[in-house]
């Protein structure tokens, strides 16, 4: 590593747990984050502040006006260029040593796995079920572990699926998606800049953990609501589940589910226009 | 003259739980992210057959402590305010709401069938896609 | 409100307990950031992000390379710039349409109270304890809440001093310094940069849920550790002590005793340099 | 032939504690965050006076249950593994370190004469200054 490194990250490489091995994994690491938005942008500047080697951002959307009261990474001047463009520049910016590649494109059952694959730890920083269950199914066929953010409203929610053997994947949680009627999305219902921050963060931190051997393997769920108190309560999860369709059974039928699965017929169809139906 | 003590009455009984909802489930219970409440500690006696029933029921005379399984059916009768649909489906909760009892998910403490005890803390969550 | 700031803020005066009554709230207040380091750059960006009004921040170091690991609003062409300056040029971008004020001096009794006296909340992101009790002292005299974050290594503390009535201060929790051989600042022994990006993002939160009328006033005191499980805590602390020489007895006498307090001798006088006492 | 249980005595019972360390505390530790202990869930005789002593002493001949007090005796006699100085003043812990019994500030609880429970969580934090 050259001395501009070692001052760089010498705040973190002083820490019992990082040092100059742990900034070196960090550097050799890839981290694919699947969404620009409220909890990616955060991520992706922590994880790029940190000194990750190499960064992938999936987003398939332009950066809106109504984006900018939480995904920090873009800006007025960006209004209107793709999110993982946006990110990408930004990141830049904010850390010029790393290697940033952006797929403008949206992740489905044809690309996921080819994407997926060329990176060590996958983020989902995205806003809908139907890509949440597709990343679950494609961090089990590649092997990777599946950092999971989620926010709406005041309310955030982390969890690490798929980590060693035995960690639980999506479905193993969630075997049968809800009907389409409970909840809306970030843009339609509403979520607070904040919340995002905080939990997109939170995702950094558990990439760095697992980077750099930190991490223990507990399956837990964090859940997070800036107005209750306590704000932050962990749950203790099951393990993998053996009947699970997602994880469990012959890992040579996997591949298969993936390409078959319609994601978004399996979690009940085209979202609703909610604004259409009354709802808000 | 005071009343003499009433005799020990197991099914009389209350659980004092708390309750506590998230992630959009509060707003089916009065908006309200935490609940205090004492259910009975057995589950009551079902109503009397119906003409039509079987008398040969098999249906024991003993009462059965209250599980989670009678709590959901509790809270649906006396605390859900809004749309029971987004709450249950069929006999349990719907799918995408995790219950957590004493900050463990259910499923490592049996379920439905987790045989309730004074002061148990359930922790109702609807699972966020949003981000 | 124009039509661009209902388009801007729309994903959160959708919220309720926010609203368009909540948003002219936050438009309306002014937050002073003291610190724009590792807490303050966070916390700044959502306040910037969420449409807080008037953001003043104060800061006399200029930017380093060893920053920008954690201090995501500075970047390599920041470096050799008041921290202050950089971080509101950075805020300038994100969010054009808030005024952004920077005090690029050293806060210290003298100046503290007309500093103070300008905003509706404080931010103490600070380094130092001297300047935490003086901010602390001066957050009681004019009448303030001082939402308090700290960090070091793996672990950060978060805590709102003299909210309401009865909130305690600093001073009520902490009334004897620690002797200055404990603990080393964030240069000396190091921090990871999510840690401060969590606690920042949250103190963030903490001034906008007081602006906007969504804090209760029970004190407490919420405690993040990168490494443990769980990661957070939440304490339940005293209320305002009666006794406090900070925030109880008499109020006509504590503008003298913030003058003629002498926050670095009370606090073990200056700090050591660790690395040539063979600490670090 | 089966050996007689031994009498009650309450002095030789213990308390299972679980004691946290967090802010750099658990460095003076073992640099362990979580520790489990069993104390005496009394706090043992005082040693015999000494000859210098006055033998009028107040101190009472039954046993004290264990506070807080003696509970940071026992942790500086038996798990602290560095520098006392850091970890107390005097008596009591130093200036810095917040004691949290059961997650709220002892100074809720009655400070260092806070009668232990069997299962109480005791945390030791010592407040951060950094930012
Ligand atoms: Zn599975
Ligand atoms: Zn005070």
């Amino acid at each position: 590593m050259a001395l501009h490194e070692y001052r760089r990250y010498g705040r973190q490489m002083v820490l019992d747990g990082i040092g100059l091995s742990g900034q070196l994994k960090l550097k050799k690491s890839s981290v694919l984050v699947v969404g620009a938005g409220g909890l990616g942008c955060p991520a992706i500047q922590y994880l790029a502040a940190a000194g990750v080697g190499t960064l992938g951002i999936v987003d398939h959307d332009v950066v809106e006006l109504s984006n900018l009261q939480r995904q920090i990474l873009h800006s007025d001047t960006t209004i209107g260029l793709p999110k993982a463009e946006s990110a990408k520049a930004a990141s830049e910016r904010l850390q010029p040593m790393i290697k940033v590649v952006s797929h403008a494109c949206s992740l489905n059952a044809a690309n996921a796995r080819a994407i997926l694959s060329k990176y060590d730890i996958i983020l989902d920083c995205t806003d809908n079920l139907p890509t949440r269950y597709l990343l679950s199914d494609t961090a089990v066929l590649v092997g990777k572990p599946l950092v999971s953010g989620a926010a709406l409203k005041f309310d955030g929610q982390l969890c690490v699926y798929n980590l060693g053997n035995t960690g639980p994947c999506y479905r193993c949680i969630f075997p049968k998606p809800p009907k389409r009627d409970g909840e809306g999305t970030c843009e339609e219902v509403g979520v607070l800049g904040v919340v995002t921050g905080v939990i997109g963060t939170l995702q950094a931190m558990e990439a760095i953990k697992i980077i750099t051997g930190l991490r223990d393997e507990q399956p837990s769920l964090l859940i997070f609501s800036a107005l209750s108190s306590p704000s932050f309560r962990t749950m203790k999860l099951r393990s993998r589940r053996p009947d699970c369709p997602g994880c469990g059974g012959d890992p040579s039928t996997r591949d298969r589910f993936v390409n078959e699965q319609d994601y978004v017929s399996f979690c009940g169809g085209e979202a609703p226009n909610l604004e259409e139906t009354g709802k808000v | 003259m005071t009343p003499p003590t009433p005799p020990e009455n197991t099914s009389s009984k209350t659980l004092n739980l708390k309750l506590e909802f998230g992630g959009g489930m509060e707003l089916l219970f009065s908006n309200k992210r935490s609940h205090r409440v004492s259910i009975p500690a057995h589950v009551p006696a079902p109503p009397p057959p119906t003409a039509s029933a079987s008398p040969a029921t098999d249906r024991p005379d003993t009462p059965r402590p209250s599980d989670v399984n009678y709590l959901i059916h509790w809270m649906k009768e006396n605390i859900l305010t809004e749309r029971v649909e987004l709450f249950m489906e069929g006999d349990t909760v719907r799918p995408g709401i995790l219950v957590m009892i004493n900050d463990v998910d259910w499923e490592l403490e049996g379920e439905g069938e987790y045989v309730l005890k004074d002061g148990d803390e359930v922790v109702f969550i609807s699972t966020l896609h949003g981000g």
